[in-house]
């Protein structure tokens, strides 16, 4: 049990919140127990749906109308605030706790300006006058680095970018300087190259201001970058906390190690080391297993004692971490630290003939511009530039990464792969024949067949009102793969098998499956037809990372069975650089760079490319990374720049050129294509930005091994000292229950 | 009153058929009434036919609904609920509400009371010729017009004419038939048609204040045609200054002027004023407001109840139990040859087998259809839309309803399966109409006949209401049978919409116009009658009552069988 | 925002454009029964012919709509079969009447709805919640004509409180407006009230309310400030829309009460087939229609800055 | 196994399509409102259904004219809700009255829905062309009051079960067509869809097979309401004497016919007033209960 201590800003003891619905009450939180100290920052991790957001509101005490705080303590700087009442709540929330939001977009009033929505932060809690309000409100986004302060206060939400909307948020959760300030997935909606941009500042802004932060994320690289200690938490409880050095180097609980596995790090190999999914699903809240949540899902799984008593926070404190605890029964009998590199080999595929030539290929988009100035000067019409000059081949059984940032036309690009766009110039051969200008309607059904598409979002890749069984089916007779009903359903129950789902999925609706099970279908779906090429769009961005690991194997698994081109588009430059044989990094419809994956993984960079790499958080303390943060914002594909389109905010240009020239492609060997104006040599000095360590697992086993060999001999002590401790203890307490017997006398005195 | 009488003293030439008239009053072949409208027509004046009348019968008729026995006051405003339609010329009026406004400042040359008896109004006496194909007017002397010309001769030469004229359109040219002649005309593509014309010479000025027209046949009934609402005298100017009254309210005589008019909204006439003198004598209402309130008769008693009204122009059937039941509302009800006429046109399939529209006929249970449509309040008729009221109506022997007959009519025309036929109604007058033809669905139903019910509305049914195979018309109380048959079945005259066509049929009904004994007229009428039934051109099932109601306040008011509005001596007591 | 407004004020006139044509032709279609309707049916066909060259019937189509277009953008929308006088010498006092009408409807409806809507909203599911949604969609459910009978009945009949009839023959009547405005208002205040409702509802669960809270802003000031002005957007729509809805909902009131509106004049017009009067009826119920929705659009704007500043 | 195959089929047919919609009425039991709401449309479902069996006269017959409620009727039986002007009994009357609206009202919104979704699927996923022209002509009918256009279709036209099934239609369609525009244009976007497009599926079949289906929430609830407001719309055509002819029993007839002697009779028009606003008012609860239920979903 953690002491009652005034150092700490927040003490969290053995929390439990529920939502109450119809169906009765649905314990979203139990027993949470954390503390934080002022400067302190505590990251909880976890996948969807584990209570962390809640944790959050709970410690506002704002759970909504159906929710509520059931049992346990928060105590903010003493004081209990499960006790106070609306008023008292409300004098500490936004003065002394803060919270900043996910999405900045709806945490903001749309119909409010951003300034009016600072100020009476200032107001209502420091009853500042509106002049006092206003500079303080300018001096704080002038600390939150908005640019021109002034404009963004008479500015409405909408008006800003997502990043600076964030900023405005940060700006006023700060502005009364809290103590205590909370962090829920606040860089999860945003581009990678801006989520850089934000938790450099949110460290700053921390230590300049002294202020405690709780901050909630599912990505663990992050955590990594921004928190003193971390808390893992699965389905509603705190299964492992720890510090963060403690954690990476050995962590004890068969799920936080499960969460390492799915996370492919760089130096993950797809085909040497895959990465290891956790098995099973998260269970709902009102279905949880007795005993260890996790249990169903846990490879250590131990019958009678695992389904046994809940489990409860151990602790297991080794010297390099003073808190570390554990909700495990069985985490010094597995040797989670050897698993590490688990997940066999594979054959790595072969490269066959080219499938996909992509020569110049644009695609423009009309839009009518209705602005005054266009009127007069009869410049109705703009265009998009949604791609610019695409051009790369892909071989038979190859992966290709498309990666880039929102808005870079990447999407747009597989859409006119599909059909679904034709583009305006250039060629697309598929097989030696154009499909470029070849709308869906015209493609016979073997081009269609043999080019299909697994989708991003799993709850919508779907039609709700079709069966699993139906949606495969009707996939099967359009490409002409089977005709009779028999043959087709033996077709749909091997897809099933391959995907490996079970077959009485057939006759399941899409509303009846998981995220993780709707993507499987999506890839039987594509791969009915048996396509030679499959475009995967973002096809794991929104599953959670146990989940997207063993879709992305599975997907890497057919691919390679099948010899399957495959082309993953993906903002996410991990997963790109684990399972991408080949990569093109597009910026606003443009190649920048492209290559092999090791080319565009080592120096000479593209300083766009360069950027990416170092703005994705890596979960693994002994990697070295530089930190690069781009200023500005991504401009507006209506408006791009003339020159290079990553000018306006690469931190290397070198002059006017790069506005007014677009840069020319400079290969580098084979098949590195960089464009850019900085010439190649310059390029190559670059210094590699991520730096794995030759020996990494080695290094990583040693430390693991070394930690338990001291946790192991510090418990063996610990026993014997517990032990001894114990008998003293227990004279001791039956002393004090004597004496508390007298102290309580005059308590007691009016029972009832 | 008085000064009529000392006009027929003056007079001395009393119609020769008077005389056989008050002999067959006094033997008891003529009813009182009968005596009393028809020495009237013949010249004798109203206050002498009662004189004579009243030596053998003892009651006197209630001429209005309730003596008063207060003293009239004079002043005050009478606020009536009707609706107030467009009006322009009054001789091509088709609705009796626009003469009731016009009523009050132009006036007729003769007057019909509710008591069925025809006075003299503008012309203080007429004299017909012996074989009544003669009929001189005595314009009375000294009648102003509101804009200060006094009334002469060819002021009503000049009326009649217009009335007679085929491009105004008056429906006085099917009353005055016998003042035309058919002569060829040409139709729009030039088609050589016969069209009927006044004869010329018809209309004779003999004097200023003499007027003489000359029919082609006898017709008794002039007098009363002479009041029917489309024939108000208007100044000679009337149709060189526009043919719009509510323009040149001044071009009548009566003692009213319009005031303010508003179409749909409001009428207001008031007593006229300047120089002018009234040739009777004065009304005792300074004002008369006609307040539109709408379509929906049920927002007319709504007004009279609170007080927005004190009077409304008809008590719409349906209202007749809330209306008795309201305090201080006096319903007044009259007897009246006002119905609704289910005209068939003959001419078209599947009518154009007589036993189709016999067999409806007797599958009609005209008793029924006066019980359940109007709550019994009329009186049935016999499908020949003559009237019992009228004093030239002539009894038929009974055809009961007989459904097995019409079904085996209906199965030796072929239609033994049934039959398929629609009516249109337009409930132009109310409620009762669908109501009427739902009874009637019923009746045809046990006969085999399914009738579909067309109800439009009022207005659409006013454009289709001639031409439609098979119809609910309203129509109107005339005074005689003989005037309705006129205006109705003569043939080719504009109103005929049951398109019937019977030279037989117009031959008798000439006659009849042109018989003064009752007796011999009675025996044609019967032949009229019998005409009309034996062809079965309509399903006319009964002569309806119709209401109104006042306030209490209003007094020495009653309610005319045509809804024509006589109010010289209603007054306001408040 | 000049450019949205002068393009929906385009739309505006085309749809009027559209509207007149499609009128035009309905109601004009055969030139013989304008004669037969404008002379009466005891016309000749000699006079109907004359008047339908006099009135230039024989012209092309086209060039007959033109000068009926152009008539009626002059304001010249022909003369009443029925009344006999200019058309607008009608319809204009009709339509101020049923403005006033309107007028006092939606300046009892519109603050009470709002209020009841926001009140409801503001904690959805509570016991003032379900009391305001559930009255609200009974009053909701009595048509007019129901409530027309049912409250005369009541208050005519019955009590003998008020007027049954709202001629205003002899001026403005307050007492005769009760029962018009009344039902108006039961019939029509559930839906803006619910419209309310659902967008306060809707407004309470976003995340910047929750942001606002969590700002520690009084709750006074989380209503008025934050989620009012966002909550009120749409139902000024929906309010400005009512106001087309007037149009037709005073049909049955005018009617029942024998007021002197314009809905008693479209329906006598309809069903007494009095083809100006109906065109210059139905355009300018068109107009109120196409304008007040050009006005909700504007307004819309006007009130979303994430519309005004883009 | 086998059995499986059986009961699959490659797209939702009526039948899957009618156990899933007793499905989501199932789901009802958790509004009240919405309960409450189909139980009163449940009744008049059966009174209309029952009608011949539970209607104590018959509905046309002339009877006794005016009786008051509870007046025994000579000849046997009680005019539990008295008679009307022409002597029939109103609670007969009442009960195939609801025969008529529950077949003219369901049938005029089926044919606008059928009109609507046309034009709605059409507009929101070809856009282009025929979005404009369709919702032009849409803006256009629903820039008229719709009572004003009502009037003047059944004017024009006359008045009749088929016409007044003919001016709903017209009337509704574009109302219908704006929701499944707005709706299709959501949906159009989703990735099953675009699945089927990049399998060459017609568009037809995209219409109809992937995207419809999935409207049919909105949809319903939508429907619900307008058929209370067709319902409103026929009873507000017969009120004005525009409606179904008589005599066959038509609420807003009923209501028309005897309204005038409301104040005298009262029943003749209040008990057609109950029926026709409480079957509205089930209609509206009902809908409010799926939105609500649909909203948890």
């Amino acid at each position: 049990m953690i002491e009652s201590n005034d150092e700490y800003v927040l003490e969290i003891n053995n929390l439990c919140l529920s939502y109450f619905v119809r169906a009765g009450e649905i314990p979203a939180v139990v027993d949470f127990s954390c503390t934080l100290k002022a400067g302190e920052s505590i990251g909880l991790v976890g996948e969807s749906g584990c209570g962390k957001s809640t944790v959050a509101l709970g410690i506002m005490n704002y759970m909504g109308n159906n929710g509520g705080i059931v049992g346990g303590s928060i105590k903010f700087k003493g004081r209990d605030m499960v006790a106070l009442n609306e008023e008292e709540l409300r004098h500490i929330r936004g003065s002394e706790i803060s919270m900043i939001y996910q999405e900045p977009m709806v945490a903001l009033n749309p119909s409010l300006t951003l300034g009016s929505q600072l100020m009476e932060v200032l107001i209502v809690h420091e009853g500042v006058s509106q002049a006092e309000a206003r500079k303080r409100s300018i001096q704080m986004l002038d600390d939150v680095k908005l640019p021109d302060a002034e404009r963004v206060m008479n500015a409405y939400p909408h008006q800003i970018s997502g990043g600076q909307q964030q900023r405005v948020v940060i700006a006023m959760a700060l502005l009364s300087s809290p103590a205590l300030l909370l962090l829920d997935e606040p860089t999860t909606a945003l581009d990678v190259t801006v989520e850089a941009g934000i938790v450099e500042l949110i460290a700053e802004l921390s230590k300049k201001y002294g202020t405690a932060l709780l901050y909630i994320s599912h990505n663990l690289g992050l955590m990594l970058e921004v928190c003193d200690r971390i808390c893992v938490m699965y389905s509603g409880e705190v299964v492992e906390e720890g510090s963060i050095d403690s954690i990476f180097t050995w962590p004890k609980h068969p799920y936080t190690h499960g969460l390492f596995g799915c996370i492919p790090l760089p130096h993950a190999d797809k085909n040497a080391r895959p990465l290891t999914a956790i098995t099973g699903q998260l269970p709902l809240p009102h279905e949880r297993p007795p005993g260890c949540n996790f249990g169903p899902r846990c490879s250590f799984f131990k019958e009678g004692l695992c389904d046994g008593d809940d489990p409860h926070m151990e602790e297991v404190t080794t010297d390099n971490d003073p808190v570390h605890r554990v909700r495990c029964y069985r985490w010094n009998e597995v040797d989670t630290s050897v698993a590490m590199s688990a997940g066999i080999g594979k054959d790595a595929a072969e490269i066959g003939e080219t499938v996909l030539e992509i020569d110049n290929m644009k695609k423009y988009y009309e839009v009518q511009d209705t602005s005054m100035g266009a009127l007069f000067s009869g410049g109705m019409t703009k265009y998009v530039k949604a791609n610019e000059s695409i051009n790369f081949t892909a071989k038979r059984g190859q992966t290709v990464g498309i990666v880039g940032e929102s808005g870079c036309g990447k999407s747009t690009f597989a859409k006119v792969l599909m059909g679904l766009e034709t583009a305006t110039s250039g060629e697309v051969r598929l097989a030696g024949t154009n499909i470029g200008d070849l709308p869906v309607k015209t493609r016979t059904p073997k081009q269609l067949g043999s080019l299909q598409m697994v989708f991003q979002n799993p709850n919508d890749t779907l039609n709700p009102s079709i069966t699993i069984g139906s949606a495969i089916s009707r996939v099967i007779t359009k490409f002409g793969v089977e005709s009779d009903p028999e043959k087709v359903y033996e077709r749909v129950m091997q897809l099933l098998d391959i995907v490996k789902l079970p077959r009485d999925f057939y006759i399941r609706r899409p509303r009846q499956l998981s995220g993780g099970q709707k993507q499987r279908v999506g890839i039987a779906r594509a791969f009915a037809g048996n396509p030679a090429m499959v475009i995967a769009d973002e096809p794991i961005s929104a599953l959670d990372v146990s989940v997207a690991a063993a879709v992305t194997e599975l997907l890497m698994d057919i691919q390679r069975e099948h010899k399957t081109t495959l082309l993953f588009i993906s903002h996410d430059l991990s997963a790109v650089r684990y399972l991408a044989d080949r990569i093109v990094v597009m910026y606003l419809g443009q190649i920048m760079e492209r290559g092999t994956t090791d080319e565009v993984f080592s120096p000479p960079y593209h300083p766009y490319t360069e950027a990416l790499l170092s703005a994705v958080p890596i979960a693994d303390p002994e990697i070295e990374k530089r930190h690069i943060v781009l200023e500005g914002n991504l401009p507006s594909v209506l408006d791009p720049p003339r020159g290079c389109p990553f000018c306006t905010r690469c931190p290397s240009r070198i002059g006017e050129i790069c506005d007014d020239v677009p840069p020319a492609v400079q290969i580098d060997g084979e098949s590195h294509a960089i464009a850019c104006h900085i010439p190649l040599e310059e390029l190559r000095k670059a210094e590699p930005v991520v730096k794995v360590p030759s020996d990494l697992q080695k290094k990583r086993s040693l430390l693991a091994k070394e930690a338990r060999a001291k946790v192991m001999a510090a418990e063996a002590a610990a026993a014997e000292a517990a032990a001894a401790e114990a008998k003293a203890k227990a004279a001791a307490a039956a002393a004090a229950v004597a004496e508390a017997r007298v102290d309580a006398v005059p308590v007691d005195k009016e029972p009832g | 009153m008085t000064k009529t009488k000392m006009d027929h003293e003056k007079q001395g030439r009393v119609h020769p058929r008077v005389a056989d008239l008050k002999n067959q009053f006094v033997k008891g072949q003529l009813d009182r009434r009968e005596f009393l409208r028809t020495t009237t027509l013949l010249g004798l004046s109203a206050a002498a036919a009662y004189t004579f009348a009243d030596t053998f019968d003892v009651e006197l008729p209630s001429l209005i609904s309730s003596a008063e026995a207060a003293t009239p006051k004079k002043g005050g405003i009478l606020r009536c609920g009707m609706q107030v339609q467009d009006m322009s010329d009054p001789a091509v009026y088709d609705w009796v509400e626009k003469s009731n406004v016009t009523r009050q400042m132009c006036e007729y040359l003769t007057i019909t009371g509710p008591d069925n008896v025809t006075r003299p109004m503008l012309a203080e006496k007429w004299v017909p010729s012996d074989d009544l194909k003669t009929w001189t007017f005595h314009i009375r002397k000294g009648v102003m017009f509101g804009n200060g010309d006094e009334l002469t001769a060819d002021d009503v030469v000049v009326n009649i004419k217009r009335w007679l004229d085929p491009n105004v359109g008056s429906s006085m040219v099917g009353m005055l038939n016998t003042m035309l002649d058919e002569v060829d005309g040409k139709d729009k593509d030039g088609k050589a048609i016969k069209v009927k014309r006044m004869i010329e010479g018809s209309v004779e000025k003999v004097d200023d204040h003499t007027v003489r027209i000359h029919l082609k046949s006898p017709d008794l009934s002039i007098p009363e045609k002479m009041y029917h609402y489309p024939a108000a005298i208007l100044h000679r100017s009337f149709a060189e200054k526009g043919a719009n009254i509510t323009k040149t309210p001044d071009l009548g005589t009566g003692p009213y002027t319009l005031t303010e008019y508003r179409v749909g909204e409001i009428a207001i006439l008031k007593r006229r004023g300047g120089g002018f003198k009234y040739w009777g004598d004065d009304p005792l209402l300074d004002e008369i407001h006609y307040i539109d309130t709408g379509q929906d008769a049920a927002a007319g008693l709504a007004a009279l109840a609170s007080g927005q009204v004190d009077a409304i122009y008809t008590l719409d059937l349906t209202l007749l139990g809330a209306a008795q039941n309201m305090p201080g509302v006096t319903v007044h009800e009259v007897t009246t040859a006002q119905t609704g006429c289910m005209r068939i046109q003959g001419e078209r399939a599947p009518y154009n087998d007589i036993r189709v529209r016999q067999a409806m006929q007797l599958a009609a249970d005209n008793e029924q259809m006066l019980k359940t449509a109007h709550q019994g309040r009329g009186q049935v008729a016999e499908n020949h839309h003559v009237c019992a009221c009228q004093p030239d109506y002539a009894p038929l022997p009974k055809i009961a309803r007989n459904v097995g007959k019409a079904k085996q009519l209906l199965a030796d025309a072929g239609h033994g399966g049934g039959l398929n036929i629609t009516c249109n109604v337009g409930n132009t007058n109310g409620q009762w109409e669908t109501d009427q033809v739902v009874v009637l669905k019923q009746n045809l139903a046990e006969a085999g006949i399914n009738l579909n019910v067309n109800v439009m509305p009022a207005a659409q049914y006013w454009d289709v209401w001639d031409k439609a195979d098979f119809s609910l018309t309203v129509w109107t109380h005339r005074p005689l049978g003989t005037m309705l048959l006129g205006v109705a079945y003569r043939t080719g005259v504009p109103w005929n919409e049951a398109k019937y066509s019977s030279k037989e049929f117009d031959d008798l009904l000439t006659q009849a116009e042109s018989t003064v004994d009752i007796d011999k007229r009675h025996k044609i009428m019967a032949k009229v009658e019998k005409r009309l039934q034996d062809d079965a051109i309509m399903i006319q099932p009964y002569f309806r009552s119709v209401m109104n109601a006042t306030s209490d306040k209003v007094k020495g008011i009653g309610v005319h069988p045509t809804n024509y509005h006589q109010w010289n001596k209603v007054w306001i007591d408040s | 925002m000049l450019i949205m407004i002068s393009k929906r004020i385009g739309f505006m006139i085309l749809t009027m454009l559209v509207v007149s044509m499609l009128l035009f032709m309905l109601l004009e279609f055969s030139p013989g029964n304008v004669a037969t309707k404008v002379l009466g049916p005891y016309s000749s066909e000699e006079a109907r012919q004359l008047w339908l060259e006099r009135h230039g019937y024989f012209e092309p189509l086209w060039w007959r709509y033109g000068t009926w277009l152009g008539n009626f953008v002059s304001g010249e929308f022909g003369d009443s079969v029925r009344f006999r006088v200019p058309v607008s010498e009608v319809l204009w006092p009709r339509l101020w009447n049923t403005a006033i009408l309107g007028f006092w409807t939606f300046a009892i409806m519109i603050p009470l709805s709002l209020i009841l809507g926001v009140l409801a909203g503001m904690r959805e599911g509570s016991r003032l919640d379900r009391v305001i949604s559930v009255g609200s969609i009974i009053t909701t459910s009595v048509p007019e004509f129901a409530s027309t009978v049912l409250l005369s009945a009541i208050f005519v009949f019955g009590l003998k409180w008020l007027p049954g009839t709202s001629s205003m023959t002899s001026g403005f009547d307050v007492k005769q407006m009760i029962l018009p405005v009344m039902v108006l208002i039961i019939y029509d205040f559930g839906y803006v009230a619910r419209m309310t409702r659902a967008s306060m509802a809707e407004v309470m669960t976003t995340h910047y309310i929750r942001t606002a809270v969590l700002k520690g802003l009084p709750y006074k000031q989380v209503i008025l400030k934050h989620a009012l002005r966002n909550a009120l957007i749409a139902p000024f729509t929906v309010i400005m829309l009512q106001i087309n809805w007037l149009l037709s909902g005073v049909i049955v009131v005018e009617f029942f009460f024998a007021y002197k509106g314009f809905g008693a004049l479209l329906l006598e017009a309809s069903l007494n087939q009095d083809i100006f009067v109906i065109e210059a009826c139905a355009m300018v119920a068109v107009f109120v229609a196409v304008a007040s929705q050009t006005i909700a659009d504007i307004g819309y704007t006007y009130l979303n800055p994430r519309i005004r500043f883009s | 196994m086998s059995n499986i195959v059986e009961t699959v089929t490659p797209a939702p047919t009526l039948g899957f399509a009618f156990i899933r919609a007793i499905k989501s009425f199932a789901l009802l039991r958790e509004s009240t409102p919405g309960m409450v709401g189909a139980g009163l449309v449940l009744f008049w479902v059966i009174v209309a259904i029952l009608a011949p069996l539970i209607a104590p006269f018959d509905p046309l017959a002339t009877l006794q004219p005016m009786a008051k409620p509870g007046t025994e009727f000579v000849k046997g039986g009680t005019f539990w809700l008295g008679t009307d002007h022409l002597g029939r009994d109103i609670l007969s009357r009442i009960i195939f009255g609801s025969q008529t609206v529950l077949f003219y009202a369901p049938l005029a919104t089926v044919f606008a829905y059928t009109l609507g979704i046309l034009m709605g699927l059409a507009a929101g996923y070809h856009l282009g062309w025929w979005d404009i022209v369709l919702s032009r002509i849409s803006d256009i009918i629903l820039s008229f009051p719709v009572l004003v256009l009502y009037i003047i279709i059944i004017a024009t036209i006359g008045s009749s079960g088929i016409n007044i099934i003919i001016a709903i239609t017209f009337a509704s369609a574009p109302g219908i067509m704006r929701i499944v525009r707005g709706l299709v244009l959501d949906l159009r976007n989703r990735e099953y869809v675009a699945a089927a497009q990049t399998r060459g599926e017609s568009s037809l079949y995209i219409m109809l097979v992937e995207i419809l289906p999935n409207a049919r929430g909105p949809l319903i609830v939508d429907a619900c309401l307008r058929l209370g407001y067709v319902i409103i719309t026929i009873g507000v055509l017969g009120f004005l004497g525009l409606g179904l002819p008589p005599p066959d029993p038509d609420w807003g007839g009923m209501i028309n016919e005897t309204r005038k002697m409301a104040m005298i009779f009262p029943h003749m028009t209040i008990f057609p007033c109950i029926a026709i606003s409480s079957l509205i008012l089930g209609f509206n609860l009902l809908a409010d209960g799926l939105r609500e239920v649909s909203l948890r979903d």
